[in-house]
């Protein structure tokens, strides 16, 4: 850890600076950066310094196919939301209908990314926080039990992405239109006796985090999802909001923008009105909550916390095991259901125009726009990871958070500070696609 | 002989009992089934998992399925052959084969013993007949039965389908293995017919079946009808490609520049070779726990198109494409009857339906091969190897800055008495078996001496073996160095760095029995004077006076007052002659051909000079593949050869 | 492998990229506990706090250079490391983001950034091995859970990792795969891409789009030469190049001057992809 | 040694076998013995080539002074085997630093004497330049071969 010293600065004020030159435990690369001046914030950063990977021009003058594949490597994490949410898009603008089945088959790919990266950053990225240990492995000397059941978890994960995407990382089945190929029944009944496992692993996920001790740390926050009426919110829904938005998935635009903010020269979104927005599972339970399967909402009943969760990010970490528990008992029913679709995909023909969609991606809401010609090119892309839409109400967090730490030693106050940041799951590789490479130098530890 | 019964026939509905009956007898019955838009060898469960009405069009390239045309012709056998063949059954595309257990200090090692299902084979056609045969020539009938094979040939019955249909890629008619079945070749026979099947039993398994499905006499019609179609397919076929005198033809043609052109087109994906039902060429990898105590010898098909294949040390000596598609022609077409008797090539015609590029093997053996007469069988001497046994390593030095010499003791007694070029498979748990050839005997206690130059990761952990290691050790392999050619006559030994390795113990034997021997000269050639190895037998040898010696090297700094330049230099001074002489040559390639052909400038004979192609082993068996030097296996034939047998292998490049 | 210590000091970076090819090091999820007891992991920023600056005894490195600070990293990394191990297409070969070698990288930063005279980016995108001297490549977007675990079982055990460098056809027809160049005329890169996926695209009945690059003597004229066969335009044939692997030899070179990309004039008579190869099955 | 020592040296040398008598006397006149001790120098690296010699007994080394690495010995010369050759070569200087590593016999022939005896006789030097150019081209026969460096150390014990 490369945290500043927080010696005073000149001119007798009382300043200190918290500094995390690399954040750990997070995808990819980002810095905290936090100067407080006489008790006061005077600046709240999450940097990030991945360099950017132009991804919105990568994809230009590409068929939608070759789209499907580029997006993908986005992000290692959650590939399948960068997929799903573009076949979607072009889906939707060139009026194309798959087969229930292949509806299915899609919604478990999603299942299988939500398992192995809420199991992930559970277990691996997040526990150790709430236990004071720098990582998994040190956790494993405590307790093996513990992190022996989260990789298990983000095995069975893993595996059903491997069965219905080829590999758990990269996927290649996803096509518009369907799929490139659909599993054989018995290929998916290898996955059923995991799954009774996996459910009753994500139950165990819920027990435990709902016994980790967090901070007292409440603030009111504008949450944003989207809501499904049939069903808890993944590939489909309308965006809406705790304030009471209601969109159609294609007008995101509509309510937000993103911006470029001086000083960090980093984009951020925050709705036409300058407001910093909160996505990710707690903001989903707590607008979709209503649409859980029984078995997660029994679960998150029974700890009696759930309504802590739009108000205390701490326990965010509570909220991802509940769809854990989503995620597991959804993909058994699933599996319990299906059918083989006769053909994989249907054939489509291109339309010019606008292709837009936004699915919800494990650590939040995710937004595509495409423009394509007659060909069904991309002539121009957008695209809206969910950390950059966290990013903004992440510093205003940080800002609002930092007062509570000040009285305590400096390495201590820091780590808080990381952890609070973990609370969001963010992406930064995904970020980085949008977000610029300037150092902070100036900002940088005495 | 046993009269033939005539044919019987089974009504199209039989067919279902006869799949049931095999079912009843506790097999799997494997036949064709439609996966993925191509006829496959699947296991079924009755004929509505067969390809019912479906047939296939076939051309350099290109493979569809279509419906067969016409109502009412909804024939189970109405396709020629897909892309997978009966090899996934008989030689699985991946086996373990042995377990090395590192426990305590000691070391295990046991073959694994396949326990292979009870299979039928239903639906065999001609080809693919003749493909089994030779499968059963190379891994069953040959000096080394592959264990994995014959019990899994074993396992299996076969029921045969003679062709009333051909693709436009088949040849079957000229390498003679169909369309028409002899009975005696399959367990059962079948000939589709409109209505149902012509049915001949060719084994007491076959007869029982025969027997239980209680089929009725054919009548002549029938048999007519049957006889006319299978004529028919060989009368569309033709004879496409000459196979007189064919591998006498390519191996006269080893330089043709269609080489050159086909590798233009050619992609050396290897589709051809993994298509092909009789290619067997593998390679053994180990996987091994992250803790490296147990691991487990996997053997997997690979192919003499990948880059790996022909891979020694220091590069691959079949780089260039056309090299590999030379080494592939050449073996199925012309060394593989020369090792096995018989063509490695059945007709059946996937390589050429399945070479994404479609090249075809009529067209190019056209072109490259034209008449010629044949060439004498080579001689194959036959190792026996037996299972790794357990050594240790007693101490190590240092030869050069990259070779160490390992004494190991408790060698099985076998080994310790083997013969001078002979070789050993050396390894450890976690490691590949590597061959090294012996650099010295102890027979008395049991001990040998292995010079192991770390050229590569596994090499550089056996020259890093403490005093006490345990490793496993199989042997003694190979054809060593022909001592009794050199009795009564003079004897040139030429080495070239740690080439002197293979070499010593020839060198221990003459001088211990120096007397039978004429003029014994020496002769060493080394990069530099640190990269000499064995310094002090060198010496030793330089200080006989019944020996002549030669030592040079390549270059030297001012304490080297010895001669400087490559080995040949050494003979430039000396003025014996040499036609009377026999010589043992070996060491990097260039030096040998060149220290060949100024043996053969001095008017030694080619069949008396003997060089060791070492480099070239992998296995130790000679089934692998990998050693495949024209018409030889070096690990199983060589690795020593005389420059007569070796031919233009020895020196074209990319053989 | 002489030379490493029993238990080898092992670090996991990153430069550019996805981060998917460290996340398989914690996909490896049966063996993650052996592998932090056989290897001790001081350095892995997307996993532990715990931080060290080396030196390592294997350093793995996940990413392409595509900013000036990343050159001076790697050169120092490098330096404390004895093995350094390139994981990933992006290590190996530059990875997609290497698209973007083919344009102007100012114009580029125009279309994705509102003000991109802050950005501190290299005009191309590159693998490490044309920085510093790397000892081991696994290759792949992303790389193979079985050959990082090969690879980890071979490094302790001292021998060469079996990591073969053959056409993806090998491990296809291993599977029994039906070709699906041949049965069903896909533009499939297998036979001049490196194996070690294990063949996923041709058993999902998709051509392979060469995530682990360039095999060795791969034939990429007589491939382009077969799809045009297949009726792809050339332009149209070549540009199947222009993806993961995009900046590795001799991919690269077969790839038509803009890249990727489809110029905009000429998109007008390009059918929809789906449609054309429906049409053609 | 004495002169007639010399001259049956000379007359035995693989080198001049085959020359008509005329020829072999007319060498003969010019031939001097010369007796060199290990580390005698016979020829310097770039200084002018005085003469052109033929190995009798004992060995002679062609080095190379070599910046970093010193002196290395690129080949020796063994009896009936040439140096100087570059007495006959334009600029007539020594490409390599001769010295002898045995005690050694050789017969030499100085260079401004020889070219001079070559101008005048065609005969003569029909004769010799083949015998000196094929010495020259085994030389550089060799010296490929060295290049080739047949035993490299290509060893990838890395990966």
């Amino acid at each position: 850890m490369h945290a500043g010293d927080g010696v005073a600065a000149g001119g007798g004020a009382d300043e200190r600076v918290y500094h995390v030159e690399e954040l750990t435990r997070v995808e990819g690369e980002g810095r905290l950066h936090l100067r407080v001046r006489d008790r006061e914030v005077v600046e709240a950063r999450l940097n990030i310094f991945e360099a950017p990977r132009y991804f919105e021009r990568l994809v230009v003058g590409r068929t939608p196919d070759e789209v499907i594949d580029i997006v993908a490597r986005i992000c290692g994490i959650c590939p399948i939301a960068y997929q799903l949410t573009a076949v979607h898009a072009f889906e939707s603008a060139f009026g194309v209908t798959v087969d229930p089945p292949v509806r299915a088959l899609r919604r478990l790919l999603y299942c299988g990314e939500w398992i192995e990266s809420h199991a992930l950053h559970v277990y691996l990225l997040h526990a150790p926080d709430f236990l004071g240990l720098p990582s998994a492995v040190e956790l494993a000397k405590l307790d093996r039990g513990v992190v022996e059941q989260g990789l298990r978890l983000k095995r069975i994960g893993n595996d059903i992405l491997a069965v219905v995407g080829g590999r758990p990382i990269h996927p290649v089945s996803l096509r518009v239109g369907g799929l490139y190929r659909a599993p054989r029944r018995e290929e998916l009944a290898k996955l059923r006796a995991d799954l009774d496992e996996a459910v009753e692993l994500a139950q165990a996920t819920v027990r435990l985090v709902a016994g980790f001790e967090a901070p007292e740390f409440e603030a009111r926050r504008l949450l944003v999802s989207l809501r499904h009426p049939d069903e808890y919110p993944m590939n489909e829904g309308r965006i809406v909001s705790s304030d009471g938005l209601d969109l159609a998935p294609q007008d995101w635009p509509l309510a937000f923008r993103e911006e470029q903010v001086e000083g960090t020269s980093a984009l951020h979104a925050r709705t036409h009105a300058g407001e910093a927005y909160l996505l990710g599972p707690s903001a989903r339970l707590e607008l979709a909550g209503a649409a859980l399967h029984p078995l997660a909402a029994r679960a998150l009943d029974d700890t009696g916390q759930a309504g802590e969760l739009a108000t205390n990010v701490f326990r965010s970490v509570l909220a991802r095991a509940v769809e854990l528990v989503q995620a597991t008992a959804e993909a058994r029913d699933l599996l319990d259901a299906y059918e083989r679709p006769r053909v994989p995909s249907v054939p489509w023909r291109p339309a010019p125009g606008i292709a837009a969609w936004a699915t919800e991606a494990p650590r939040g809401l995710l937004f595509h726009r495409y423009e394509v010609d007659e060909a069904g090119i991309v002539r121009r892309a957008t695209i809206v990871p969910p950390t950059s839409q966290n990013q903004a109400a992440i510093e205003a967090d940080l800002a609002r958070f930092a007062p509570s730490v000040l009285d305590l030693p400096h390495a201590e106050a820091t780590r808080r500070l990381e952890w609070l940041i973990r609370c969001y799951d963010p992406c930064i590789s995904c970020a980085a696609h949008f977000l610029d490479l300037s150092l902070d130098r100036d900002g940088g530890p005495a | 002989m046993v009269t033939a019964a005539p044919p019987s026939f089974l009504p199209r509905a039989g067919l279902d009992r006869l799949i049931a009956l095999l079912r009843d007898d506790g097999r799997r019955v494997i036949g064709p089934t439609v996966v993925d838009g191509a006829v496959a060898y699947e296991e079924i469960a009755s004929t509505a998992d067969l390809p019912l009405g479906w047939s296939d069009e076939q051309s350099p390239g290109r493979y569809r399925l279509v419906e067969s045309p016409g109502p009412g012709r909804e024939r189970a056998f109405g396709y020629t052959v897909g892309p997978a063949s009966w090899k996934r059954y008989t030689f699985p595309p991946r086996v373990d084969i042995g377990r090395g257990r590192d426990a305590d200090g000691t070391v295990t090692y046991e073959p694994v013993a396949p326990e292979p299902d009870a299979l039928a084979f239903l639906g065999v056609r001609g080809c693919e007949l003749a493909a089994l045969r030779i499968q059963d020539r190379v891994l069953r009938d040959g000096p080394v039965a592959d264990p994995d094979y014959v019990a899994r040939r074993r396992a299996a019955l076969v029921i045969a389908v003679e062709c009333t249909v051909a693709a436009s890629t088949c040849f079957c008619t000229s390498m003679g293995t169909g369309p028409e079945i002899a009975r005696e070749s399959a367990d059962l026979v079948l000939t589709e017919l409109d209505d149902g099947y012509l049915l001949r039993s060719g084994t007491d398994d076959g007869r029982r079946l025969e027997a239980r499905l209680d089929p009725r006499p054919a009548t002549d019609d029938e048999v007519a009808h049957a006889r006319a179609s299978v004529a028919d397919v060989r009368r569309r076929i033709g004879d496409p490609v000459a196979v007189q005198g064919l591998p006498g033809r390519l191996q006269a043609r080893l330089d043709h520049p269609r080489w050159a052109e086909i590798a233009e087109r050619c992609l050396g994906c290897a589709n051809c070779t993994l298509v092909c039902p009789t290619c067997f060429c593998t390679s053994v990898t180990q996987r091994s726990d992250l803790d490296s105590r147990d691991s487990v010898a996997v053997r997997g098909w690979d192919s003499c198109f990948s880059g790996d294949f022909a891979k020694v040390a220091g590069g691959s000596f079949r780089w260039r494409r056309q090299d590999r598609y030379r080494q592939w022609l050449t073996h199925k077409f012309s060394t593989w009857v020369d090792q096995f008797g018989a063509f490695g090539c059945v007709g059946c015609g996937r390589c050429v339906t399945w070479c994404p590029v479609g090249i075809d093997v009529r067209e190019e053996l056209a072109v490259i091969a034209p008449p010629a007469a044949r060439r004498p069988l080579p001689m194959a001497a036959a190792a026996a190897p037996g299972d790794f046994t357990p050594a240790r390593v007693e101490r190590t030095w240092p030869e050069t800055p990259d070779t160490t010499t390992l004494l190991l003791t408790d060698v099985d007694p076998a080994i310790a008495h083997g013969a001078p070029g002979q070789f050993v498979m050396v390894t450890r748990p976690g490691l590949p078996a590597v061959p090294i050839s012996v650099s010295r005997y102890h027979p008395e206690g049991d001990a040998i001496e292995l010079s192991i130059r770390a050229a590569g990761p596994a090499t550089a952990t056996l020259s890093s073996l403490a005093p006490g290691t345990p490793l496993g050790v199989r042997g003694p392999l190979g054809r060593g160095w022909p001592l009794e050619a050199a009795e009564g006559r003079d004897v040139i030994v030429v080495s070239g760095g740690i080439g002197l390795s293979p070499l010593r113990p020839a060198i221990d034997a003459l001088l211990e029995d120096r007397p039978r021997y004429g003029t014994v000269r020496l002769y060493h050639g080394a990069r530099t004077p640190n990269d000499r190895p064995h310094k002090d037998d060198l010496a030793t040898w330089a200080a006989r006076p019944d020996v002549e010696a030669g030592e040079t090297v390549d270059r030297a700094g001012t304490g080297w007052t010895g001669p400087v330049g490559v080995v040949t230099h050494l003979f430039d001074a000396g003025r014996w002659d040499a036609r009377d002489a026999v010589a043992f040559v070996c060491g990097p390639e260039r030096m040998m051909q060149a220290t060949v052909s100024t043996l053969e400038d001095r008017g030694l004979r080619p069949e008396r000079i003997h060089v060791s192609m070492e480099r070239h082993m992998e296995c130790g068996i000679g089934l692998c593949g990998h050693c495949q030097l024209g018409r030889f296996f070096v690990c199983r034939d060589g690795p020593v050869f005389s420059r007569a047998e070796l031919g233009d292998a020895f020196i074209l490049e990319g053989v | 492998m002489p030379g490493l210590p029993l238990r080898p000091r092992v670090g996991v970076v990153k430069l550019t990229s996805c981060d998917g090819c460290q996340l398989t090091i914690l996909d490896l999820e049966e063996e993650l506990l052996s592998i932090v007891e056989a290897f001790d992991i001081v350095d892995f920023p997307e996993a532990t706090s715990s931080r060290s600056s080396g030196p390592y005894d294997i350093l793995f490195v996940e990413g392409s250079v595509s900013a000036p600070d990343q050159v001076e990293r790697l050169a120092e990394l490098r330096a404390r490391s004895t093995l350094l191990v390139a994981i990933g297409a992006c290590a190996t070969a530059g990875g997609i983001q290497a698209l973007r070698n083919w344009g102007e990288v100012g114009d580029w930063a125009a279309t994705v950034y509102p003000d991109p005279s802050l950005l501190q980016v290299l005009d191309r995108v590159t693998p490490i091995s044309d920085h510093v001297k790397v000892d081991v490549e696994v290759r792949g977007c992303p790389i193979s859970p079985d050959q990082l675990r090969e690879l980890l079982a071979a490094l302790l055990a001292g021998r060469r990792p079996q990591l073969p460098d053959e056409a993806v056809c090998l491990e296809c027809k291993r599977r029994g795969l039906t070709c699906v160049v041949v049965a069903a005329g896909a533009t499939c890169l297998g036979p001049v891409t490196r194996s070690g996926c294990g063949a996923i695209c041709p058993s999902f009945g998709r051509g392979c789009y060469g995530c682990f690059g360039p095999r060795e003597q791969p034939n990429v004229a007589s491939l382009v030469s077969r799809f045009e066969l297949d009726g792809l335009a050339p332009d149209e044939a070549r540009r199947r190049f222009a993806g993961i692997n995009a900046w590795a030899e001799p991919y690269r070179d077969a790839i038509p001057r803009g890249g990727g990309a489809r110029p905009e004039l000429a998109a007008a008579g390009v059918p929809g992809e789906t449609e054309a190869a429906d049409a053609r099955r | 040694m004495d002169v007639s020592g010399t001259i049956g040296a000379f007359h035995g040398s693989p080198f001049v076998a085959g020359l008509a008598p005329s020829e072999r006397r007319r060498l003969a006149a010019l031939a001097v013995r010369r007796t060199a001790e290990p580390g005698d120098v016979l020829l310097h690296e770039d200084a002018p080539t005085t003469h052109l010699g033929i190995v009798v007994d004992g060995r002679v080394a062609l080095r190379l002074q070599v910046p970093g690495r010193g002196s290395i010995t690129v080949l020796t010369v063994e009896p009936g085997d040439v140096f100087g050759w570059s007495a006959l070569v334009p600029p007539y200087r020594s490409t390599s630093t001769v010295v002898a590593v045995e005690r050694t016999e050789a017969i030499v022939f100085d260079a401004v004497a020889l070219r001079a005896a070559l101008d005048e006789d065609d005969g003569l030097a029909a004769s010799l330049y083949p015998r000196v150019l094929r010495s020259v081209a085994r030389r550089l026969e060799a010296t490929r071969m060295q290049l080739l460096d047949v035993f490299g150390r290509e060893v990838d014990a890395a990966w």
